[in-house]
């Protein structure tokens, strides 16, 4: 059952990632990716890590693909669909995308990865456990980010403003 | 065990379902009589007694309207939009308890259809994504004052998503469970999260409002500037499910403030009522849809008493004034708490 | 019961990366550019995510949520650039921008 | 530690200032919270400490580095504070990102965990793409801003899968944790740990500039405001480089024959193209441009040398190669004010009227092709002698001819200025800033004279 | 310590004359330093002492590198060439206009001073950084006040000895890295160092190519002639006169001491390479009208002979490469400074137009035969004597080869003094109404140069005693 | 205009607007909307304006201006003599008519020698003004406090005789609207129109 819900969940990632690339329609593009988003999604609860999933559909199909698609709408960037690089160039764009996958997968199908136990067992993906590691293990990268953020705002009032 | 456990839980999941939109069919008939209560009016009252069977004219009538397509809308996002719509404002329900459990020939049955212990998020995440409906739909009626609804309704999401879940946080800091059914126990009795989290409370349900497309948050439909908004070029069932999905997201905030913020489905006194534990629910699952419903009708009475923002004004009191007092409030909570242990 | 392995996800991933990497060389649209970008973090995001799964150790997890703060602040900040470049130029086309050449 | 949290709380003072509107004040302000933010960060001088969890390490690299960054952010604020002295609109948010990206570039010197380095990196790129593009009215910044930022965020991409695989197959993001793996398990490692490695590498060399991930600096150069190019230049190059080389040095030390070749070419690569490129650019700024990149071949060159101490070298490269590029840039900007262009005929006959322009620009591009007594020759040499040290002649011959090929293009302003007959422009300079260009001309001889100076610090 | 002061002095002269904004003041500034720093330089020649000389202090951080100098006999002789002609190269400007003299006379001191910094450094960076920083200067002054198409061709030149130096500098860090730690760049330390025969081949090579370019011989020497003409007479006077000298320096300084292996098994290409460059050269000054780029080629011919015979790695070679280093630099300054002096009056330097002029300048005409005189190197001048003992060495080393160095003699003496015929001999073909004999300052000139000819011609012992233990040193 | 009054109100309800700053408190809005919900919420209770059409109907004052009768007098003649002054006065141009002489024998039928052998409003676009019963001469036209039926079809609302006129079974009480000070006014000679 599991097995052909991840394998389900693959193939629909993969066609709707192919599509994400092929498609011509900023839209489109946009829709495919939050389809992709939601098959990731699925993947999350599948490694039973449900925290990470709420928290994946949160961020990014909740906010981040909102936006592109309000960009995409502000922008009325339907019309710009047809340009497109020339074929020769998309043809060595796809073969320089194929070459590193064939060669990332060769190398790293080979690798056996070594796997602490029954990850079905895990109990990580739990909030407090994961919690417990970012307050403690990682609060200061966690405190940062806060400055990151602060700059991020700054960044966009900057980019915002009228001059 | 396997198979009952999945028979219960589908027969809960129909019974919610076919609930939600029992109540969503009977908020509409409920919106239109309060309006004209609130105007000194009656309302529909010729299609059965008091114009009950009125919702069910409606649907009949939208069930046999003409299904209108804009030539040059894009079919396939044109239908996709109000149905991802209902789709999204149906899945909420799943992970709010309708009631404590019931105890059938020893077997343990919870009134929640999946006790996921991350259930608040998953509204949230839930709630997020309600836009795409909107969002889809607008775009692909091809229609300007479509496309400036789905854009309002897009920004106005994501801006008071964060006030909300701000809010949310300082619940979550109080109650240290994201699980649901944890936070209502929490409440058991008259110790409503509500005595301890007013400004919370009130944000959220600023926040509710605006996340439902309510009026006064209604600039997405608002039908002075944009005709109709978002389904501006809907008609039928289409715009059915639009309008609908309106209502049981309504529906299903109403019910989370009652079980965030007012116990829900406990009520004071419960523990005195010399009453089976089976009985005890079923006047639990009552007292949440009294407050379901109390929450329903306030939802409505701010819609027919408050005048509409202006667009900048609704951004303004998204990012300007909530998301400050929002930060302000999980910061006492956070003190507050720090302070008592 | 468990017959994924990680080297599925492993592979997995790597092809949803590469389609990203092809993706942000194929298109021409800033904004797809920088949606096949977000594919790339997605699918590092799910690496990460089996990797501290299968071995047992959050770290791999909390990581994932910093990627996911700085996407989210990248976005911000890259939505906003686009808008402003489209503001003047009326398109969002990369090729329009090829004024800085020697 | 104390460093950042004075930088945060600078960056936080900055902007009440703003919001009081006190715009005078903020220039004044930085000048003295970096003053004492790099008093605190000298302070923790051997203390070699490192904070919460392995996250942080504040090590007499960190704060070396820390101190150059501080230091050229410090001089590009007060050129900021100069060139924007007519601007009637408050800039108190370029000047907060400016502190904010210099946050960045310090967790970039000293973190110990890769989860501080994508933090830092990102810090430090995010206010960088907006501040590309800060000159609003001017298409190219905005064009240089979409560059920055797209490619940029390819590169972190690439950086994430490194870190992600590494992670995988060391089970930590912990840096001594992956160094020790790697060294305990240097005969089975597995594979992914060496794609791993190349990525992360990648995914840096993409931020630092090298071929062939170059091809975005000259624009982003080109099209953003000066300062902000005198920061690229200076600032973000610095970060990355050490952030490079810490990581190398404590996780890969140990797999050297494995990326040395790699590097290798890279670092070639690099100088030769990047140097062959430079001779036919016609504006200013562009040459700058791929004069950075050619540095950032050199050094890469001591990358390969990274197990003989090579640290003081890259130390002192970098600040000559800071330096003398930021002196480059003053005199760049103070030339623009005037001609609103940054194309080299412009600044024929310019050292008739102007000596002390002329100088500044003369003493800065014979630094950076490396002529003693200057300080670029010192970091050059330095680097040199490092990289022969392992053993990399073949390198070094190519850096040499680099070099010579440099000379034709860091000549080309400086024949412009003083052999070509030329325009009669006088670009008036107050008291300050003779005084400013005579001390950047000044600390460039010193640096040359005496590298000791800093080569001993590490 | 003086050689410090000197040092400093030709330094703060620079300085002094940078400053002074004025024509006049700087001149008399730079002159004045140029004439202490001489007489400076000849105490410290009479008293030769260590306590004099030697200056040592650990400078450039944990490199080794020191700020060492000190002077042995090949340095002291250098030394004094170049304090002894710096005055006269800056009086022979005395009364040329140039525009911001102050910079022209200040460049001319920096560059005394680099020079001296060259020939007295006991360092290996300091050599280096000498030797580069005297690069500056005269680019400067070739590319300020050069003549025509002056920016591309001081361009090529800077560019050419900057990528030779720099494989000097892959040599030094080299040896550098060969020391016993900690490294140290002290040429004791250098000299010090056992090379293997596949490293010390790769030095000689690096070093080689270095110098040649410096000196130049025969394929590095395309920059020369072009430079040489276009450069103010001022700047021709420094290149031929002192800044060649650096490479010859160079070669017996390092080459020698260092690789005497890989000299022994490639010497007979440099030197093969050197006498080429002799016939090349001097085939070409044959076919020259411009005064000055004969003398350019004939310059390269001259520093061939030298480079060939310092090659030969035997004591007569060194030797004879010492004294006409000395000659030459004094030959050639005269020489340039007459062709000047032509220039001056007759606003030609072709020798199709000039013609006659010991008519009407017999005073000239003298000093300019004896300069020619000592450049064929006729005997009992300055020439003869170097001349004499670089064939021998090549001699020693190979015999067929000196006989065609020796040819250099025959063809010197061809085109000097078939020019020296067609310029001063036969009717003039350019009458100048006022036209003037030397001026005073003129002779002052050319007659510390004339003097210099004939003592070292007819006594060269006294220059040869001081270098000759330091020579000995080297070879040894 | 020194001598400017302040504005008093005839009506005595308006109010003087002034733009003084609003306090914190009222800047919150929160009593506001309390207030106006409390206000709304009193509503609900109030008594319900409403009336259910079909079962009760509202009372008609006796002289509403609905539908239109063409009047006979008390033999069953029509009084209508088709002068048109009705047509002209209406502002709506609701009104048609063609006029015929009476023929012999047609006098039960018609008052005058002139009738109206077709009369035609337009009942959509009639405003129901009643200028036309004003205008009438032969008090031949009157409005009646009847309502105008719904029809699905737009040509049915231009009504004819056979709707307009009374018939003799069923008359049209229309004395209200013939009370003596209208017959008086109606007779006053100088009376302009529109008046």
């Amino acid at each position: 059952m599991k097995v052909y819900l991840f394998y389900f969940l693959c193939i629909l990632a993969l066609y709707s990632a192919f599509m994400v690339v092929i498609s011509k329609k900023p839209i489109h593009t946009v829709l495919y990716l939050t389809l992709a988003m939601f098959c990731l999604g699925g993947h999350y609860v599948l490694l039973n890590a449900q925290f990470l999933a709420v928290v994946h559909i949160i961020v990014y199909a909740g906010a981040i693909m909102v936006l592109f698609l309000f960009t995409v709408m502000l922008l009325n960037l339907n019309k710009e669909g047809e340009f497109q690089k020339p074929a020769l160039v998309q043809v060595a764009a796809m073969a320089a995308g194929g070459i590193l996958m064939i060669t990332l997968v060769g190398v790293l199908k080979q690798t056996d990865v070594v796997m602490a136990k029954d990850p079905t067992m895990t109990q990580i993906g739990l909030v407090s456990s994961l919690a417990k590691v970012l307050y403690h293990e990682y609060l200061l990268p966690f405190e940062v980010s806060s400055v990151l953020f602060l700059s991020a705002m700054v960044g966009a009032v900057l980019l915002g403003k009228k001059d | 065990m396997e198979y009952q456990f999945i028979l219960y839980k589908a027969t809960l999941s129909i019974a919610i379902l076919t609930v939600s939109l029992l109540i969503a069919m009977y908020s509409t008939l409920a919106e239109r009589k309060l309006a004209a209560f609130f105007q000194d009016r009656l309302g529909p009252d010729r299609a059965g007694p008091f114009g009950l069977l009125q919702p069910l004219a409606d649907g009949i009538k939208l069930f046999y309207k003409e299904e209108f397509m804009p030539a040059s809308a894009n079919k396939f996002l044109y239908i996709l939009g109000p149905s991802l719509t209902m789709l999204v404002a149906l899945l909420t329900s799943a992970v709010i308890p309708w009631g404590n459990s019931l105890i059938i020939n020893g077997h343990e049955f919870s009134l929640q259809v999946a006790d996921i212990n991350i259930g608040i998020l998953y509204v949230f995440a839930v709630v997020s994504v309600g836009v795409y409906g909107i969002m889809i739909g607008g775009w692909a009626s091809n229609n300007k004052y479509a496309l400036l609804g789905a854009i309002r309704a897009a920004s106005q999401m994501i801006s008071y998503e964060l006030a909300m879940g701000l809010s949310i946080i300082a619940v979550v800091m109080m109650s240290g469970t994201l699980s649901i059914q944890k936070i209502v126990d929490q409440q058991a009795g008259f110790n409503w999260n509500v005595w301890y989290q007013p400004l919370g409370f009130v944000i959220f349900l600023v926040c509710a409002l605006a996340e439902t497309n309510r009026a006064p948050f209604d600039l997405p439909e608002c039908e002075t500037e944009l005709v109709g908004g978002y389904h501006t070029e809907y008609s039928s069932m289409k715009l059915g499910f639009y309008l609908f999905a309106e209502y049981i997201n309504m529906f299903i905030s109403a019910a989370i403030i009652s079980c965030l913020y007012f116990g829900g489905y406990h009520f004071p006194f419960e523990s005195m009522l010399p009453v089976s534990h089976n009985i005890l629910t079923i006047i639990g699952v009552l007292i949440l849809f009294l407050k379901i419903t109390f929450f329903g009708f306030v939802f409505m009475w701010i819609r027919w008493t408050l005048p509409r923002f202006r667009y900048d004004q609704l951004m303004k009191l998204g990012w300007k004034k909530l998301i400050p007092l929002a930060i302000f409030n999980m910061v006492i909570t956070g003190f507050v708490i720090r302070l008592l242990h | 019961m468990n017959a994924i392995s990680m080297n599925d996800y492993l592979v997995f991933c790597t092809v949803l990366f590469s389609i990203g990497v092809a993706g942000v060389l194929i298109k021409r649209n800033a904004l797809s550019i920088f949606m096949s970008i977000e594919l790339m973090l997605n699918s590092i995001n799910l690496l990460l995510a089996a990797f501290s799964v299968y071995m047992n150790d959050p770290a791999g997890q909390v990581f994932v949520f910093f990627i996911m703060v700085v996407a989210a602040a990248e976005v911000a900040i890259g939505l906003a650039i686009l808008v402003m470049v489209y503001r003047h130029t009326h398109s969002v086309d990369i090729h329009l921008l090829n004024r800085l050449k020697w | 530690m104390s460093t950042l949290i004075a930088l945060s709380a600078l960056a936080i003072i900055t902007m009440m200032i703003g919001a009081w509107h006190k715009y005078k004040w903020i220039v004044p302000t930085l000048v003295v919270g970096m003053l004492v933010a790099c008093g605190l960060n000298i302070a923790d001088w051997n203390t070699n400490i490192h904070y919460y969890n392995e996250m942080m390490v504040v090590d007499n690299f960190a704060i070396a580095f820390n101190t150059i960054l501080i230091l050229m952010a410090l001089l590009v604020i007060i050129i900021a504070g100069h060139y924007f002295r007519n601007v009637v609109k408050p800039l108190d948010d370029v000047y907060i990102l400016l502190v904010f990206s210099l946050i960045g570039g310090i967790l970039m010197t000293s973190f110990a965990n890769l989860v501080m380095l994508f933090i830092g990196i990102e810090t430090l790129s995010i206010s960088m793409y907006v501040l590309a593009g800060s000159k609003k009215f001017d298409n190219l910044a905005k064009e240089a801003s979409m560059k920055y930022f797209l490619m940029g965020s390819f590169a972190s991409g690439f950086l994430l899968f490194g870190i992600a695989l590494l992670y995988g197959s060391s089970g930590s993001f912990n840096l001594t944790a992956i160094g020790s793996f790697a060294c305990s398990h240097s005969a089975d490692l597995p594979k992914m740990f060496y794609v791993g490695m190349l990525l992360t590498f990648v995914g840096l060399i993409f931020k630092i500039a090298a071929v062939p991930f170059h091809f975005w600096v000259p624009d982003v150069y080109q099209g953003s405001p000066t300062v902000i190019t005198a920061f690229m230049a200076t600032v973000v190059k610095v970060a990355g480089i050490a952030a490079i080389f810490r990581l190398f040095n404590h996780c890969f030390m140990g797999l050297q024959p494995f990326w040395a070749n790699t590097v290798m070419i890279i670092s070639a690569a690099t100088i030769l193209l990047a140097n062959l490129t430079a001779l036919y650019q016609r504006t200013f700024k562009r040459l700058l441009a791929y004069s950075g990149i050619a540095h950032t071949g050199y050094l890469l060159m001591a990358l390969l040398a990274i197990n003989t101490h090579s640290m003081g070298a890259v130390l002192l490269y970098l600040t000559a190669y800071s330096l003398s590029t930021y002196a480059a840039l003053v005199v760049l900007m103070l030339v623009k004010d005037f001609i609103y262009d940054d194309k080299m005929e412009h600044y024929q006959g310019l050292a008739k009227r102007n000596p002390f322009i002329a100088v500044t620009l003369a003493v800065s591009m014979l630094s950076l092709t490396g002529i003693p007594p200057l300080a670029g020759f010192m970091g050059k040499f330095a680097i040199f002698t490092a990289t022969l040290e392992s053993g990399y002649l073949g390198l070094v011959i190519v850096a040499v001819i680099g070099s010579a090929i440099s000379l034709a293009y860091y000549l080309k302003p400086v024949i412009s200025m003083f052999f070509r007959e030329g325009g009669q422009i006088v670009i008036g300079l107050t008291p300050w800033l003779r005084i400013f260009l005579v001390l950047l001309c000044l600390a460039q001889l010193v640096l040359g004279l005496v590298p000791g100076l800093i080569t001993q610090l590490l | 310590m003086i050689l410090l002061v000197i040092l400093l002095i030709a330094l703060l002269t620079s300085a002094l004359s940078f400053m002074s904004q004025e024509g006049f003041r700087a001149k008399w500034i730079a002159f004045s330093g140029s004439i202490l720093v001489f007489i400076l330089s000849v105490y410290i020649t009479i008293n030769n002492c260590e306590c004099h000389t030697t200056f040592d202090r650990a400078l450039a951080g944990n490199f080794g590198a020191h700020f060492s100098i000190g002077m042995d006999g090949l340095s002291n002789l250098l030394i004094l060439l170049t304090t002894f002609l710096t005055p006269l190269i800056i009086l022979s400007a005395f009364n040329r206009t140039y525009r911001r003299p102050h910079v022209f006379y200040g460049l001319i001191m920096m560059m005394e001073m680099a020079l001296i910094g060259v020939f007295s450094a006991r360092d290996g960076l300091m050599f280096y950084i000498f030797w580069e920083l005297a690069l500056i200067p005269i680019y400067f002054i070739c590319g300020l006040w050069g003549s025509t198409d002056k920016i591309r061709i001081t361009f090529k030149f800077f560019v050419y000895t900057l990528l030779g130096s720099l494989f000097m500098l892959i040599a030094l860090i080299s040896l550098y890295l060969a020391t016993p730690t900690p490294h140290s760049f002290s040429f004791e330390a250098l000299y010090a160092v056992r090379m293997s025969p596949h490293m010390e081949t790769l030095v000689f090579a690096a070093f080689f190519v270095a110098f040649a370019i410096k000196i130049p011989i025969f394929p590095f020497h395309t920059w020369q002639p072009d430079t040489y003409t276009t450069a103010p007479y001022q700047g021709s006077m420094l290149l031929a006169g002192i800044m060649l000298k650096m490479g010859i320096y160079g070669i017996l300084r390092f080459i020698i001491p260092l690789c005497p292996n890989a000299l022994a098994e490639w010497g007979w290409l440099a030197v093969l390479l050197s006498v080429t460059g002799i016939i090349y050269a001097s085939v070409i000054a044959i076919r020259q009208d411009n005064l000055k780029r004969m003398i350019a080629y004939a310059s390269i011919a001259h520093v061939g002979l030298i480079a060939a015979g310092a090659f030969v790695l035997n004591a007569e070679g060194i030797r004879g490469a010492t004294i006409q280093m000395i000659s030459h630099g004094i030959n050639v300054v005269g020489l340039f400074a007459m062709i000047e002096m032509i220039q001056v009056r007759f606003k030609t330097r072709k020798i199709s137009e000039l013609g006659g002029i010991a008519g009407q300048a017999p005073v000239m005409a003298t000093f300019f035969m004896i300069m020619i005189l000592a450049t064929v190197a006729l005997p009992l001048t300055n020439g003869f004597v170097g001349e004499f003992l670089l064939l021998l060495g090549i001699f020693e080393y190979m015999p067929w080869v000196a006989g065609v160095a020796g040819l250099t003699i025959v063809f010197t003496a061809v085109y000097l003094l078939w020019m020296n015929q067609r310029v001063m001999f036969g009717k003039p073909k350019l009458i100048l109404p006022d036209f003037n004999d030397l001026t005073t300052r003129e002779i002052l000139i050319l007659s510390p140069l004339v003097i210099m000819i004939l003592w070292i011609g007819i006594y060269p012992a006294t220059f040869l005693n001081i270098a000759e233990p330091a020579l000995l040193g080297l070879i040894h | 205009m020194s001598d400017l009054k302040p504005y008093t109100s005839v009506s005595g309800r308006s109010k003087i607007v002034s733009d003084k700053k609003i306090t914190w408190v009222e800047r919150l809005y929160l009593p506001a909307i309390l207030k106006g919900m409390t206000i709304t919420l009193s509503h609900l209770l109030k008594h319900k304006a409403t009336i259910r059409y079909p079962e009760t109907k509202r009372e008609f004052s006796e002289i509403y201006r609905g539908q239109h009768v063409l009047k006979r007098d008390d033999e069953g003649r029509e009084r209508c003599t088709a002068c048109g002054l009705c047509a002209v006065a209406c502002p709506a141009e609701a009104i048609t008519m063609v006029a015929e002489e009476r023929k012999p024998g047609e006098e039960n039928l018609y008052r005058e020698e002139k009738y109206a052998k077709i009369y035609e409003i337009n009942m959509l676009r009639c405003i129901f003004c009643g200028l036309c019963e004003e205008a009438c001469p032969k008090e031949a036209i009157f409005l009646t406090p009847r309502i105008v039926n719904a029809d699905y079809h737009r040509d049915r609302f231009i009504y004819g005789k056979d709707i307009l006129v009374e018939s003799m079974d069923n008359r049209v009480d229309v004395t209200k609207r013939q009370t003596p000070e209208v017959l008086a006014f109606k007779k006053e000679k100088n009376r302009k129109h529109n008046d």
